[in-house]
């Protein structure tokens, strides 16, 4: 019985079909990579998964509960957390203070602060912040910030994370370390992630499972290797103007 | 009931007064528009500008009509600086304002408000002025329509007409439509994107200043320190019900408005018209929040 | 913020407050009639603070639970005799249950648009007070209380106590970590599990509480309420000028700001009135642009110490 | 890009610079204008030397919502006080004594109000208090001037409801607002008893507690009306929706406003909306010399009720006449002491009234031969004198009860006071032929 599901699921936006038909199968502890040029509704989808969004149409369920219709803030309570293409740390606070929000919030049930504050410092340094864990958020780096981002994604205490181009803009090296990163930590904690990624390199290595969207429709879903030799990929992206780094 | 004689009068003067109404706002809705800031102290800009009128029809003895030009340039001015002054520091090297910038505007131009109106209140002292100007009425049947508030009207439209065709048709319009939509645009075409915000500014309050010439026709005595306390929250409904950036929302908005305000007073009491006036801001925020135009 | 540290604000705090009471108890009328309308200020301060402060959205309209609050103990004194006490309770109650009918459906809108529905809020509401007579001619009821200038002195300090006790209190616990969270980047918290619906409600709601206590104390203090001043923006731009000049959000800021407001206009006044307005607006607007945390940011910058033990 | 942000920086440098000498010198020009053309300036009055002081203690806005009217009424007091002073001053037990005034600006704001009377009364001792102006400001000085048992003389608070209170210390000098028309009713019963009346008024509590006295007023006279409507104090752009509602009620007079702006309004789209009434009476505006220049032609013959007016010819003769003593400087002497002030304008009727204050106070402390409270407070219940401003008599509750309001018109230019006929200058005209 896998874990997370949605069911043809559709957006309109105006006039405008973002998804059409979209089902997808998250079983327990799995990485399923999304992968698919620009606006082909990748963050869409993930953003209907996460309640940010409502789909027009279908249905997704966590251990067959139904969680479209209910807001983000909900959702997490339900083991999903997502982090956000473009970092949105609290710029107000610490690293440690932005991390202990989501212990706090998530589904942790610890509801004091002090605990709450050193959880965080465990966490930050799971991500191999620790040093940087009292600098002001708005003084950390692109990849810090996303570091952060998984950081509280994870304090939330979620089973299920959905990444959002957690790898892009990183330099060579620091998508190296990422990539390591990642896969210590899904051995660690063993959550089900959902990574919606531009960087070819970074879903092939960590997904087992790739599904790739063009123009809101799924058009190929397989493991990396198949994925790579699929025709219809290959056009899709050479279509593209932004073909797979 | 002589309900349709009375319902057609009320129209008549809710549209005229609608078109002041909207070109009052409109200054406000360029530079929301465009800039993406709320200037609180907008009522307060209004209120110069029909002080402007009072003294240029003193001492020089024109029309509200005629100082309106006079103000748009001294508009102008004042928008640049006011762009310098306040805006500049929070917008640069910024793609898209961020919440932080807008509380930081919004708080700063609000300290400007008090500012500027207790200091009118010091040397215009509190006793409302007024600018008399009646060039007459003119008579269809039962309807009576007084020649200044028709005049005004026009100019109001003629106004907005004006922005609108020079943000669509001229170089400079079209860059600062670029800036609206995407502040790298304008760097892309080899423009500065600050001078662009400051020229927008600079026309928003040239057209808040004329606005406040021309309200002067409807406010015979009305002129006063505190006016802006009203005229400000009318305009941010206008502009809500037109939907920022919409050159022709301002007209919309301003008509709706004015009609609203007074057809409802044949039904109901002035108070629970003025009431309507500002409540249906709620709806459309909840339901259109783009404005009632598509 | 160290939340490890032992509250030194909170116990300077006290100590300003116990002086306040002395104060009071001391000197008598002379002083308290001058202090009640510090500790009036500092109260609305407060309670802007709530949701302006900590939450981050402007409220340009706050004065409308201060009017309420006002209506209220004047319509209970005036027409049916009743105890101003309970009249303050009737205005805080009032406050909130208004707070709550009209934050579920202002609180949607972000930024900008919150302001500008705060401010037609207050112009409608003062169009339809004017429709009901029983709110007086012309919304004008004035009353007849034999003062006892302590029992208002003591309510409103009450309530000032009541309000920084909360503050200090919602800042350090979960709830302020949720409410600066929002603050920061709403969307962000929702996706880490704060629920930003109801943490602003709360935040509007203690704002309403207060702001319709105050109101109350106001009217009992001034023997009437008018409906031209009640709604006057006057006490709204204040209000949040108290809290933009002594520091936003912080436990300390307002009263620091209540009283660099009232105090100077207190002693301008009988020199140079005209001055206060418009120092007051030069204040915020020097603030706003060049020091967004206020005279406690100031403070705390200027100084090691005073960054770790002012909150 | 490097070259960018500095030349924006320096750029920005430069509009600090310019904006902060623009501020400089239109503070400088400001507060030049402020001082000489503004700011009003009080009387040099010298004060006779050698007597003990008698200190009248208020608050007058100056600043705020009710300067104009506030800066009216302190000029009118610093006249009368200063008349006073230099005729003879006070005498009790057949010691001399000078009238001092102790005022602060209250900004028109009621919190500002209980700070300054306790300090007025616990720190500068006054022994006697004015009201402040308004009723509003009135009603919350009222319970100070009870608790500390010092008499207060209310000259800017007309609403009635301050009088049902019960206070025993705060006395009317004037009419109170649900008297305001009574002038003009009373002749349109006795001349036009068919006409029908239409009342509009601005909704403000003054404007509200006239209005609906009067249209009270009316019905018990046998006039009918009509019409009877309010609309917001803060918006008066259009009242051609309620002008035409009225004229579509068969409606032959119109009756209400509000303050200076809604007058000249109603009037002014009287003749957009093509009805020309037959009698016209309006609150406050028609008062002001403004009112008819702003006009011209179609303020002609519109009367309103005025407490006082420069031109209305109460004299010791006609205190004679009336049987009751006279106190206090004549008409011309009441003006000539105010005009001796920089900036003060011409008295209106703020000034007159708050001048009264001042004259009925002293004739009392004179008729008590005393400066208690308790002495002076029964001096001024059992009072009954002629001013400048007009009778002085107080009902069992301090209101004022013999003061009479008069009504003015404009004809041909000129302010004519039209009733009550002992201070006439000229007879009604009727029908308003608008302009």
């Amino acid at each position: 019985m896998p874990l997370l599901q949605a069911r043809n699921v559709s957006k309109n936006f105006g006039g405008v079909q973002a998804l059409k038909d979209v089902s997808l199968d998250l079983p327990e502890s799995a990485v399923l990579g999304l992968i698919g040029p620009n606006g082909s509704g990748k963050s869409t989808l993930l953003n209907i998964i996460a309640g940010v969004e409502k789909p027009t149409s279908g249905l997704v369920t966590l251990d067959s509960k139904r969680i479209d219709n209910l807001r983000t803030n909900r959702v997490v309570r339900y083991g999903l957390a997502k982090t956000h293409q473009i970092p949105k740390p609290f710029s107000n606070m610490t690293a440690r203070e932005n991390v202990a929000v989501a212990v706090l919030y998530g589904r942790r049930n610890i509801h004091s602060p002090t605990p709450a504050l050193e959880e965080a410092d465990r966490i930050l340094s799971m991500v191999r912040m620790g040093s940087r864990k009292d600098a002001p958020a708005d003084s950390l780096t692109v990849q810090e910030k996303k570091r952060l981002e998984l950081a509280r994604a994870i304090a939330t205490g979620a089973s299920i994370l959905l990444l959002d181009e957690v790898f892009a803009g990183l330099s060579p090296e620091e998508l190296k370390d990422s990539i390591q990163l990642f896969k210590k930590l899904h051995d660690e904690l063993r959550f089900s992630a959902l990574v919606v990624e531009h960087v070819m390199r970074a879903v092939l290595s960590l997904s087992q499972k790739v599904m790739v969207l063009e123009e809101g429709r799924v058009i190929a879903t397989g493991s990396p290797d198949e994925i790579v030799h699929d025709e219809k990929v290959i056009q899709a992206y050479l279509g593209s103007k932004n073909p797979a780094a | 009931m002589v309900a349709v004689e009375l319902i057609v009068r009320d129209l008549a003067f809710g549209l005229m007064l609608g078109c002041v109404f909207s070109v009052v706002a409109h200054g406000l809705n360029i530079i929301w528009g465009v800039v993406k800031v709320v200037n609180i102290a907008h009522g307060e800009f209004i209120m110069l500008g029909a002080y402007g009128a009072y003294f240029l029809n003193l001492f020089a003895g024109i029309t509200p009509l005629e100082s309106a030009p006079v103000n748009a340039v001294i508009g102008l001015l004042v928008g640049y600086a006011f762009y310098y002054a306040f805006l500049h520091r929070e917008l640069r090297n910024k793609q898209t304002i961020t919440l932080q910038s807008e509380m930081v505007t919004l708080a700063a131009t609000f300290g400007l408000s008090l500012f500027i109106s207790n200091l009118a209140i010091i040397l215009f002292t509190g006793n409302p002025v007024g600018v008399n100007y009646n060039p007459g009425t003119l008579q269809f049947g039962y309807l009576h329509v007084p020649l200044a508030a028709l005049y005004v009207a026009i100019v109001s439209i003629l106004i907005i007409a004006g922005t609108w065709l020079f943000l669509e048709k001229t170089f400079i319009g079209s860059t600062i439509r670029a800036y609206s939509q995407d502040v790298t645009a304008t760097e892309l075409v080899g423009a500065n994107p600050a001078t662009v915000a400051s020229l927008a500014t600079a026309l928003g309050f040239a057209v808040t200043m004329a606005g406040g010439a021309l309200l002067t026709v409807w406010v015979p005595v009305g002129i006063n320190p505190l006016m802006g306390a009203l005229y400000a929250p009318i305009s941010f409904v206008i502009v809500v019900l037109g939907g920022p950036g919409k050159m022709w929302g301002s007209l919309v908005g301003g008509l709706t408005l004015g009609v609203l305000i007074d057809l409802v007073q044949a039904f109901a009491t002035a108070q629970i018209a003025y009431a309507a006036a500002f409540l249906i801001l709620i709806p459309v925020l909840v339901f259109r929040p783009g404005g009632i135009l598509k | 913020m160290n939340i490890q540290k032992p509250g030194l604000t909170l116990y300077g705090l006290f100590i300003v407050m116990a002086f306040l009471a002395a104060a009071a108890l001391l000197f008598g009328v002379a002083v308290s009639s001058i202090l009640v309308f510090l500790l009036i200020y500092a109260a609305l301060a407060y309670s802007i603070n709530f949701i302006t402060g900590m939450i981050g959205y402007v409220d340009f309209g706050h004065v409308l639970f201060m009017a309420i609050g006002s209506y209220a103990l004047a319509t209970l004194v005036s027409y049916y005799g009743a105890n101003p006490l309970l009249g303050v309770g009737a205005g805080a109650v009032l406050g909130l249950v208004f707070a709550l009918g009209i934050g579920l459906v202002i609180l949607r809108f972000r930024g900008v648009y919150f302001a500008i529905a705060t401010v037609v809020l207050v112009l409608a509401a003062y169009n339809i007070v004017l429709q009901f007579p029983q709110l007086g001619t012309g919304g004008e009821i004035i009353f007849n209380l034999t003062l006892q200038p302590l029992t208002p002195y003591f309510t409103i300090w009450t309530i000032v106590l009541i309000e920084i006790a909360l503050t200090y209190y919602v800042n350090r616990s979960r709830i302020g970590f949720g409410i600066r969270a929002i603050k920061s980047e709403e969307d962000a918290a929702s996706s880490v599990g704060v629920s930003p619906q109801r943490l602003k409600l709360i935040g509007y709601m203690l704002g309403g509480l207060f702001g319709g206590a105050a109101g109350g104390v106001y009217s009992w203090s001034t023997s009437g309420v008018t409906a031209g001043p009640a709604f006057d923006f006057t006490f709204s731009l204040l209000m949040l000028a108290m809290i933009i000049i002594g520091g936003v959000g912080t436990s300390i800021g307002p009263l620091l700001g209540a009283v660099v407001v009232y105090i100077p206009s207190y002693f301008l006044l009988t020199s140079v009135a005209q001055a206060q307005p418009l120092i007051i607006g030069l204040l915020v607007i020097i603030m706003a642009l060049f020091l967004p945390d206020g005279i406690v940011g100031l403070l705390r910058r200027s100084n090691e110490r005073l960054r770790l033990v002012l909150e | 890009m490097q070259a960018k942000p500095r030349r924006l920086a320096k750029r920005t440098t430069a509009i600090i610079v310019i904006a902060i000498v623009a501020i400089v010198i239109v503070s400088g020009g400001g507060t030049y204008y402020y001082i000489n053309y503004v700011a009003p300036r009080p009387i040099s009055c010298t004060l006779p030397s050698g007597r003990d002081a008698i200190k009248v203690g208020f608050t007058i806005s100056l600043t705020g919502t009710y300067n104009v009217e506030g800066s009216k009424s302190l000029a009118g007091i610093e006249a009368a006080a200063c008349w006073i002073n230099s005729n003879g001053g006070v005498t009790v037990n057949g010691k001399t004594y000078n009238i001092v005034l102790d005022y602060h600006d209250d900004a028109s704001s009621s919190s500002n109000i209980s700070p300054l009377y306790t300090s007025i009364i616990t720190q500068d001792h006054a022994q006697f208090l004015l009201a402040p102006y308004s009723s509003g400001l009135t009603g919350t000085a009222a319970p100070l001037a009870e608790q500390n048992n010092l008499v207060m003389l209310s000259h800017g608070g007309s609403s009635d409801s301050i009088w049902t209170k019960g206070y025993k210390n705060v006395f009317g000098v004037l009419s109170p607002a649900s008297t305001y028309f009574n002038n003009a009713i009373n002749w349109l019963k006795a001349n036009h008893l068919g006409d029908k009346l239409a009342f509009l008024h601005s909704d403000d509590s003054f404007s509200t507690t006239a209005s609906v006295a009067a249209s009270r007023y009316a019905v018990q006279q046998g006039l009918t009306v009509v019409y009877n409507y309010s609309y917001p104090s803060m918006g008066t752009q259009d009242l051609s929706t309620q002008l035409t509602a009225a004229q579509v009620a068969g409606a032959d007079d119109l009756l209400g406003g509000g303050h200076y702006a809604d007058g000249l309004k109603i009037v002014q789209q009287l003749s957009s909306v093509g009805w020309t009434p037959k009698f016209i009476s309006l609150l406050v505006a028609v008062t002001e010399p403004q009112f008819q220049q702003q006009l011209g032609g179609a303020a002609n013959l519109v009367t309103g009720p005025s407490q006082w007016e420069t031109t209305v010819t109460y004299s010791p003769a006609s205190a004679q006449t009336a049987g009751i003593p006279w106190y206090g400087p004549t008409e011309s002497q009441f003006v000539d002491y105010y005009s001796k002030q920089a900036n003060a304008g011409s008295p209106t009727y703020h000034s007159g009234e708050a001048g009264a204050a001042i004259l009925v106070l002293v004739n009392a402390i004179h008729n008590a031969n005393s400066l208690d409270t308790t002495a002076v407070r029964q001096a001024i219940s059992g009072m009954h004198i002629m001013t400048f401003f007009g009778q002085f008599q107080v009902d069992a509750t301090g209101k004022q009860s013999a003061h009479s309001m008069v009504l003015v018109q404009w004809q041909n230019g000129e302010l004519a006071v039209v009733a009550p006929a002992i201070v006439t200058s000229g007879t009604v005209k009727y029908p308003y032929t608008g302009s």
